[in-house]
């Protein structure tokens, strides 16, 4: 049988999130299962071992969570840089969805693509300044409007949003896609290689 | 459960009905139908009736082999299994090897043709690879059987990520698809929509404020002619109608004034 | 600045897939990228040190992956409750075929296996990522080319197709037909002794 120490490395790195005591010691059958302090000790050897590498053992509210140091935030934050390759298929449905049909509620989205829209998506869109809270609408929540920006229109060399194709049915859609690419409208600057962004 | 008083046979073979499973079944009844459900076609359960006399491929007696697949055709349609229509299409094979076996030939032509067996243990033997083959990918350590990936997630996300680009013929077809998906749930109308009216909407919301009213004529340009003067006005009833501005009058022909409400 | 080897522990464990060799390279300023072969070593050194811990170092298709080794598979799984899927026979044989013989149609995989295959498996072999079509055979039809993908390297822990457990050596199959005439004609000899591939 493994190490303790061991077992608990290679349960907190499967699970890549915090883990309680109690659901670390779940892991074991009855008979095998560890005393709490034994436990707490390995953990802190674990601690101890990692002094240095590239991943700390830190204890938070929801348990034990390995994590890779602060110090590598740099290198980290490069790797990302380049892996962000394009959008998910859900931010662009709710993107498209807000450009058609501003101002809308997170809710009316939400009907339309019948799964719900997570607040990481929003939260993307608006720091991205491609759209923005321009009221609420006045029902029991009061849910905010979403409308797109200026700054959404340039990034897609609109004038305006009568620019945008007309919102046909889905199958004449297909056409409008297809005469896009035909036209070969790629408005991004730098939309081949996400280029890192230069500093110092 | 009506099976129990009778004892019906569990199958016919070539008319004879049989109240006792084969001699070489070493199978429980009640395991029965799960044991030939695990077949994997008739090449597969031809493996296994040659396997477990631990006989040569090279040395189906096929006579024999041919008598046994019958038997259990027969049971698994007594069981009711669906049966693939390649079974049958391998028992008039075997049947017809049988027959050109049986069937005495001048030696001149047995020695042009070839053996009626050749191209079915070519088959069964390429089959055998692949089902070792098979066994041999099942039992490499795979992830989230044998092995985990590693992952620790950073101290601080960092938010220097560049966005990613986008561009419009992809919105479109995100967009093409949300509405597919939308038509197929049929709940939702999607209709045919002047994109001026919404976007003056937006424009029109965002000039008013929730406090003060501004005058209803405000809102109108001139200089947009009488589109623009239509548009504006049907942006200005659909927010009403959505209840997302308020319109006073103090007195017949004074002049209106808007609020955004709220 | 932190070890060479720390930076490379960081980065696999903060992707949890894998990375390769240039990947890892990329995420230093160009002034301060260490030499390939600097980084070779630096793995290996990572490799030495993770021997009998929660965790391994891989070389598979896709680069490098750091993994909670085999030995950690049943405290793992009791963290899971899910069972992990096991596939079936024919999911198995099915891509064994498209693994071994690709790039391969479905009919060429129907007639080895003898029955049909079911769309089902093809469906999920492809949302699996494990397979994909590469192209079209030019025949009647122009039925589908599947090939198997990177991904299926990766998830089977393999750095190239060659890696793939050896298929049995079938008889030479040509011989097949003359074997079972000799045998026919000469049914109880000695000579039938097959030793025609003993040359060493």
């Amino acid at each position: 049988m493994p190490e303790l120490k061991s077992i608990l490395e290679a349960l907190l790195l499967a699970v890549g999130e915090p883990l309680t005591l109690d659901r670390l010691l779940a892991t074991f059958p009855e008979a095998e299962r560890p005393e709490r302090e034994a436990a707490r000790t390995a953990l802190a050897e674990l601690a101890a071992d990692y002094v240095g590498r590239g991943v700390e053992l830190v204890e938070v509210a929801s348990g034990f969570r390995l994590q890779v140091p602060q110090a590598f935030a740099p290198w980290v934050a490069r790797l990302w840089e380049e892996r962000t390759a394009s959008y998910s298929r859900a931010l662009l449905e709710t993107l498209a969805l807000i450009a058609y049909r501003q101002p809308v509620t997170r809710g009316e989205i939400e009907a339309v693509r019948g799964v719900s829209v997570s607040s990481g998506i929003m939260k993307t869109l608006q720091e991205r300044g491609w759209i923005k809270v321009i009221g609420h609408r006045e029902v029991p929540g009061r849910p905010a409007l979403y409308a797109t920006t200026r700054a959404f229109l340039d990034y897609f060399n609109l004038k305006s949003l009568s620019e945008l194709p007309p919102l046909a049915t889905p199958r004449d859609l297909d056409a409008i896609g297809a005469e896009l690419e035909r036209r070969a409208v790629v408005p991004d600057e730098n939309s081949t290689t996400p280029t890192e962004s230069a500093d110092g | 459960m009506d099976a129990a008083t009778e004892t019906p046979p569990l199958a016919k073979v070539g008319g004879e009905p049989y109240t006792q499973l084969p001699r070489d079944l070493y199978i429980p009844p009640d395991a029965l139908e799960v044991f030939l459900e695990t077949f994997e076609g008739p090449l597969d359960l031809l493996l296994y009736l040659i396997r477990r006399q631990s006989l040569n491929i090279l040395d189906i007696p096929v006579a024999e082999i041919t008598r046994q697949y019958m038997e259990y055709l027969a049971l698994m349609r007594e069981m009711r299994l669906e049966l693939a229509a390649e079974y049958l299409v391998m028992a008039a094979w075997l049947a017809e090897i049988k027959s050109r076996l049986l069937l005495p030939r001048p030696a001149a032509i047995e020695a042009e043709e070839e053996d009626p067996r050749a191209e079915l243990v070519r088959r069964l033997q390429e089959y055998e690879r692949f089902q070792q083959a098979a066994r041999a990918l099942d039992a490499l350590p795979r992830l989230e059987r044998d092995c985990f990936p590693a992952s620790a997630e950073p101290a601080q996300r960092e938010t220097r990520r560049a966005p990613p680009p986008v561009n419009l013929a992809e919105l479109l077809a995100a967009l093409r698809e949300v509405l597919a998906r939308a038509e197929l749930f049929g709940r939702h109308h999607i209709r045919r929509e002047t994109l001026s009216v919404r976007e003056r909407m937006s424009q029109v919301l965002e000039r008013l404020d929730a406090l003060r009213f501004t005058p209803f004529s405000a809102l109108f340009r001139p200089e947009e002619g009488r589109m623009g003067v239509v548009v504006t006005l049907l942006a200005v009833l659909e927010l009403l109608r959505e209840a997302l501005l308020e319109l006073v009058q103090a007195e017949p022909f004074a002049p209106i004034h808007v609020r955004r409400r709220g």
